[in-house]
């Protein structure tokens, strides 16, 4: 057990980390204006993911302007999808919200995924990559792809960040975040913050899918364990907290990546890897249910 | 202290969120027959203290006794089983239960109630508070002030020793606040003991025999409500507010 | 008032009665008509979280197979109806997709099938019911090993391919193999076969389970290239799209393949047909198996079909696939010779097969030893090749094993030379 | 003719055991499997639906309770019924323990943990499969050596009537109102002096048991088990099912069983369209009736036989009777 083992390893946790790290902020930001959990965020992933992928094969586009196509259609969809379904969350007749949440997202989730394979086919695809080759730091050996994921997705969390913080619209999403009946007071309109958080949540997403998918292939249910990594990242981070994620992201690579690493048990290591994100996962509600970054109980006893 | 049993005595109170003191070494105490108002500015540290003495908040310091028997630690169920009973500052019902099954839960949940008889009493409570049309309706379609009404049943339905009213008239209809006014002064009558808390302080006035004020987190006045009145310190924070 | 009410409820009775008649027609099975077309039943997984991807090609085999006979006028002058069910990969789906081909459609024969575990639920009712059922991709020793007369396995089974590995590994003079398998039916019983054999030829390794959802390797294989001493050989037991990225990491990570480490999947994903567009240059060098007759030995039929298969779906079909179609046509020769839809008869008559298709020469054991070995094709064709090129098709692939049909000299090439 | 709904219930139980025979093999399994979908679904709807507790976990109790009863009789030679005890046994002591450790959540959290849980529980079947026999397939001993399907349909039935009436005699007494009060607001239950987290964990232990039920029965009723009957993709059926159905009375959970694996089976021919047909009415149901699609039909059934005037006002099942006393 080296030390040039020890660092490949580590440095290995904080990229994958960085990329899990950006599934998740959309996660976080839906959560913290719409006040519900998405579950239907991986697969919104998978959509952001081929949609890339066709831009790429249909039209011919660069890698890149291919995903901020892909993020630009996401959005839109994501508002239509918002305003279809998501509308019963804003009325006060409607009980029991989170439940109501919970169950919708759930079922767009099975309701994508399984059209999914229908659309887009079972094999598995692959974009080409944004740029091919590796590089090589001291011991370790690292995809330029899962550089350049992890560099956009910091410079995609910093760009939302700036944008809550520094900008008008970015402001009033906050505000809404913060209270909505405040912000309904100084002439904010939640009712259009919502969609565009749920836009902004899922441009992210597909964003994370664009990015990703040359590093791992795109298939239809490729969003089920990204969704469960983002929830992992998002329960870690403190939900709503952007900040938070991207500790609780390279937290959760780490940890995985460790795991596998150095479980004493080398014939189960990679088979409990998940397993293991899951456990701390259980722990950390058990134990610390506001996470290790949030800045608030939101709607905890 | 008068020769009256003491229901329930908060002991040095302590609450701290973050960095706030919410409440700071109080002390409160509630005899039987007692009708208390507890007013202050917003943020003084009522609803705090309120939830301390019901169960509904751990305090960080000091400790609640109910009926001299020590609490800390104990769920807020077993406060209602000891007799404390309390309503919210915002109403909250079982939305989607109707009016009689709400006033079922508590009742039923007294040791050795059948359901005839809760069913019975639910029905009397009912008279008594003029909702029987209703009793078919879910609870969430009734309007404010009968849910109000409402949630004062279910306080009864406990046959508490002491009831807590957490801003019971806040935006109450002014003709459904005199009723509800009514209702309590009869249930007082009857016997029964109320710490009420309000902003309304002419409701307040005209109800209460003993009026507590808080302000910051402190008990600043304690006393019958004339002489609280002309309290240097309670026209001190109200004027400060 | 009351009396109103009354026969409110009365409408609604009789309509509810009407409706429980209605329904329960559709329960109650009626005979096949002699006219009717000849009902082949098929199975396997469409949909999540079974392995879709090959079922697909399994069912455009199977349906290209049905025009082809129909084409030709049917059997016993009566057109081929395939009706397909999904089972999604679950044994319960299988069951109850095999009893309504069964009880339902009637169906004479059922052919499908791409995991063992859901073809052991279905086996179940084909036996009772005394219907043949041909397991076209499913590898499990248990599926013949249970002696039921009316199951046939066109597949070759476990011991057959996990067999040829070992041997080859041991062979090609690996010392010291990394052994990766996906946590199902396959990647499972390749470690059960494999195992024994490598311990047999005194080759060490170290084994690896993973969760089949599985597409980050990276802390894996990092750890795979710090065991000391190094590995010579990484054998992956693979079947879903889990392979791709593994191999992927494998190689831009400079394990396998590489000048020290060779590298082979096994279960189907390196001869599927986005193969090399998710692995490009990782591909090449991967040794991995064709359930097929090597393209040198390929028979008229072989040609014919693989042409057709890709004029049809425009792409190439995987050894699956015509495991698939050999199955349909099995069956129709079947049919026809026993001249006859009879559970008994057909079995009959599939144990007498003896008839040159898609992947050569078919013959079913009748003997039990090993106990495997009943109904199944012995002689199912299995050969590993090594990718010489990237995008090279399988076919075009040089054969490494087993010897007596190897095209080139070398049991293994290795990267660089 | 009041409860007429209950006769007329109990007519079609009766014709269902009569007539059983004279269905084809399909049909039966196919009631068969809608009964075992209907014990899930009724005990996830009173964890779900009565008690609020949003359970990813359910599936994973089945999966348990199967495993369990499989093993031990493959080990120790007992008896499958007692086999199926022990295994609901098991999931009533795990269920009341990780509705013990969840009782501070609430919502998403509660989703997000009992999600973890089952894919941990999938996981850890699949890992060890020196034990479990991983994917590839537990085989388990079946409950009767017949060929025939008629005993497991009769077996079934009678679990499904039994665990109906059980459940039902909870949500109908005093236990289901405190469980429905904790749904509606806990903070006011536990003021109104119900013993929030005691209830909080019997819900769980209770539903656990019967999921553990329905999978045990399930194993011992196809002779294989896989970790994926704890996997999401069954979860997510069982929740298409019950909300459909309408999660919060048990008889309309049950109804969207029967109605979902009966449609299931008729559009199997569609293979993959299926799925995401379910999606979009689950979808629908949600977002347009969420009571459930077969809530409104109930509750015109049970007021079969009674006076306009009172059905009107009996359009809430008012508890009559405490069953517990």
């Amino acid at each position: 057990m080296t030390w040039d083992y020890i660092f490949v390893q580590v440095a290995n946790g904080a990229v994958i980390g960085i990329i899990y790290a950006l599934i998740a902020v959309g996660v976080t930001l839906i959560f913290s204006i719409l006040k519900i959990v998405n579950f239907a965020h991986g697969d919104l992933y998978m959509l952001g993911g081929y949609c890339a992928y066709y831009f790429i094969a249909l039209l011919g586009a660069p890698p890149l302007l291919a995903m901020l196509l892909s993020m630009a259609t996401l959005f839109a969809l994501a508002i239509v999808l918002e305003r279809l379904l998501l509308t019963p969350l804003y009325s006060d007749a409607t009980e029991r919200k989170d439940e109501y949440g919970l169950i919708i997202t759930f079922g767009l989730a099975f309701f994508l995924r399984n059209i999914a394979v229908i659309i887009f086919g079972p094999y598995p695809l692959k974009p080409p990559s944004f740029i091919p080759g590796v590089q090589h730091i001291g011991e370790m050996t690292v995809t330029n792809d899962r550089l350049f994921a992890g560099g956009v997705g910091i410079v995609l969390i910093l760009a939302l960040l700036y944008f809550m913080h520094r900008t008008i619209w970015g402001q009033a999403l906050d505000a809404v975040s913060q209270s909505r009946e405040s912000a309904a007071i100084v002439g904010i309109n939640s009712r259009r913050f919502n969609s565009v958080a749920f836009g902004i949540g899922a441009a992210l997403a597909a964003a994370a899918g664009a990015l990703i998918a040359p590093i791992f292939s795109l298939a239809p249910d490729m969003g089920v364990l990204p969704n469960i990594h983002a929830f992992v990242i998002v329960i870690l981070g403190g939900m709503g907290s952007v900040l938070g994620s991207i500790f609780a992201g390279i937290l959760l690579g780490e940890a995985e990546n460790l795991f596998t690493a150095f479980f004493p048990d080398p014939t189960r290591a990679l088979a409990y890897t998940n397993a293991f994100g899951l456990l701390i996962l259980m722990v950390v509600l058990i134990v610390r249910p506001q996470g290790f970054f949030g800045r608030r109980h939101l709607r905890m006893e | 202290m008068s020769a009256a049993a003491e229901l329930i005595r908060g002991v040095s109170l302590v609450k701290r969120f973050g960095g706030i003191v919410a409440n700071d070494t109080v002390e409160f105490s509630v005899v039987e027959g007692d009708l208390v108002g507890l007013i202050g500015p917003n943020g003084s540290g009522k609803s705090t203290l309120i939830n301390m003495l019901t169960g509904h908040l751990p305090p960080d310091g000091g400790e609640v006794v109910v009926r001299g028997h020590e609490m800390r630690g104990q769920a807020a169920h077993l406060y209602a089983a000891m007799g404390v009973a309390r309503t919210f500052q915002l109403t909250q019902l079982f939305g989607r239960m109707t009016v009689l099954e709400n006033l079922l839960v508590p009742g039923l949940t007294r040791p050795g109630s059948t359901w005839r008889s809760v069913v019975q009493q639910a029905r009397s409570t009912l008279d008594f508070l003029k909702l029987t049309h209703l009793e078919q309706l879910h609870a969430k379609n009734l309007s404010g002030g009968q849910q109000k009404l409402l949630e004062l049943g279910r306080c009864m339905m406990l046959e508490p020793a002491i009831l807590f009213l957490d801003e019971p008239f806040a935006g109450v209809h002014p003709h459904l606040r005199d009723q509800l006014i009514t209702r309590i002064q009869e249930l007082h009558e009857a016997g029964r003991t109320f710490v009420v808390v309000d902003h309304d302080m002419e409701s307040i006035l005209r109800l209460s025999k003993r009026l507590v004020v808080m302000a910051r987190g402190r008990k600043i006045a304690d006393g019958p409500p004339a002489d609280v009145r002309e309290d240097q310190a309670v026209l001190a924070a109200y004027a400060g507010s | 008032m009351l009396v109103q009410g009354r026969r409110h409820v009365g409408s609604k009775l009789a309509a509810l009665v009407g409706g429980l008649v209605l329904v329960s027609t559709q329960f109650v099975g009626a005979p096949a008509n002699a006219a009717d077309p000849i009902k082949i039943g098929w199975v396997g997984p469409l949909s999540p979280p079974g392995g879709y991807a090959e079922g697909v090609l399994m069912k455009q085999a199977a349906e290209l197979a049905a025009d082809e006979i129909n084409a030709k006028g049917g059997v016993l002058g009566r057109p081929i109806q395939v009706i397909f069910q999904d089972t999604r990969g679950q044994p319960e789906e299988g069951t109850a997709a095999a009893e309504r081909l069964i009880s339902q459609e009637h169906v004479v024969a059922i052919t499908g099938e791409f995991h063992s575990s859901v073809f052991l639920a279905e086996m179940e009712v084909a036996h009772n019911a005394g219907i043949p059922i041909i397991a076209v991709d499913v590898w499990a020793l248990k599926i013949t090993a249970k002696g039921y007369p009316e199951v046939f396995r066109v597949a070759p089974n476990q011991a057959l391919i996990a067999g040829k590995y070992g041997e080859w590994i041991a062979a090609a003079g690996f010392k010291n193999v990394a052994f990766l398998y996906e946590k199902n039916d396959g990647g499972q019983s390749a470690r059960d076969v494999m195992l024994p054999i490598l311990d047999k030829h005194g080759v060490k390794y170290d084994v690896v389970g993973a969760d089949p959802s599985a597409t980050e390797f990276t802390a894996q294989i990092e750890r795979f290239k710090s065991h000391s001493p190094a590995y010579d050989f990484f054998m992956a037991a693979y079947s879903l799209a889990g392979a791709y990225p593994m191999m992927n990491q494998s190689h831009t990570l400079g394990f396998a393949p590489t000048a020290k480490t060779g590298i082979a999947n096994s279960g189907g994903p390196a001869v599927d047909p986005t193969f090399w567009k998710n692995v490009g240059e990782g591909g090449k060098y991967v040794v991995t198996e064709v359930v097929g007759l090597p393209k040198n030995a390929w028979n008229d039929t072989t040609k014919a079909f693989v042409a057709a298969f890709k004029k049809k779906y425009n792409h190439s079909p995987s050894p699956q696939a015509i495991e698939n179609y050999d199955a349909m046509l099995l069956l129709a020769d079947a049919i026809g010779r026993a001249k006859s839809t009879d559970g008994k008869a057909l079995i009959a008559a599939l144990e007498k097969t003896d008839i040159v298709l898609g992947r050569g020469r078919y013959t079913f054991s009748t003997g039990h030893t090993p106990d495997w070995a009943y109904h199944q094709f012995m002689d199912a064709p299995v050969a590993l090749i090594q990718y010489d090129k990237v995008n090279q098709d399988a076919e075009d692939a040089p054969i490494i094993w087993p010897r007596d049909i190897a095209d080139v000299k070398y049991l293994y090439l290795k990267p660089g030379q | 003719m009041r409860g007429l709904h209950i006769y007329i219930l109990l007519a079609v139980a009766a014709l269902a055991l009569v007539f059983a025979d004279r269905l084809s093999s399909y049909w039966m399994h196919v009631a068969i499997i809608a009964m075992f979908y209907g014990i899930l679904a009724s005990s996830w709807s009173l964890l779900a639906g009565y008690a609020g507790l949003f359970s990813l976990g359910h599936m994973a109790f089945a999966s348990i309770g199967g495993y369990t009863s499989a093993l031990l009789v493959q080990w120790y030679g007992i008896p499958i019924p007692v086999g199926m005890v022990a295994g609901v046994a098991l999931c009533c002591v795990l269920g009341g323990l990780i509705g013990w450790v969840c009782l501070r959540m609430t919502g998403p959290y509660l989703a997000i943990f009992t999600l973890g849980f089952s894919e941990i529980v999938r996981i850890i079947f699949a890992t060890e499969d020196d034990i479990t026999a991983g994917m590839a397939g537990l085989h388990v001993e079946r409950l009767f050596s017949t060929t025939s399907r008629l005993p497991y349909f009769y077996v079934a039935f009678a679990l499904l009537v039994v665990s109906l009436l059980l459940m039902g005699v909870i949500v109908r007494s005093r236990w289901g109102l405190f469980l429905r009060a904790i749904r509606e607001d806990e903070q006011a239950a536990s003021a109104s002096g119900v013993a929030v987290a005691r209830f909080r964990i019997l819900a769980f232990a209770i539903a656990s048991g019967f999921a553990a039920l329905a999978g045990s029965f399930y194993g011992h009723y196809i002779g294989i088990l896989t970790p994926s009957i704890g996997g999401l993709d069954f979860m997510a059926v069982l929740v298409v099912m019950t909300v459909i159905g309408g999660m919060e009375r048990l008889p309309t959970a049950v109804g969207g069983a029967f109605v979902v694996e009966f449609l299931l089976e008729v559009l199997r021919g569609y293979g993959q369209w299926r799925l995401p047909l379910f999606g979009i009415i689950l979808l629908l149901t949600m977002r347009f009736a969420r009571n459930g699609l077969l809530t409104p039909l109930w509750l015109r059934f049970v007021q079969l036989g009674e006076p306009r005037a009172v059905a009107a006002t009996a359009l809430r099942d008012v508890p009559q009777k405490d069953p517990a006393q």
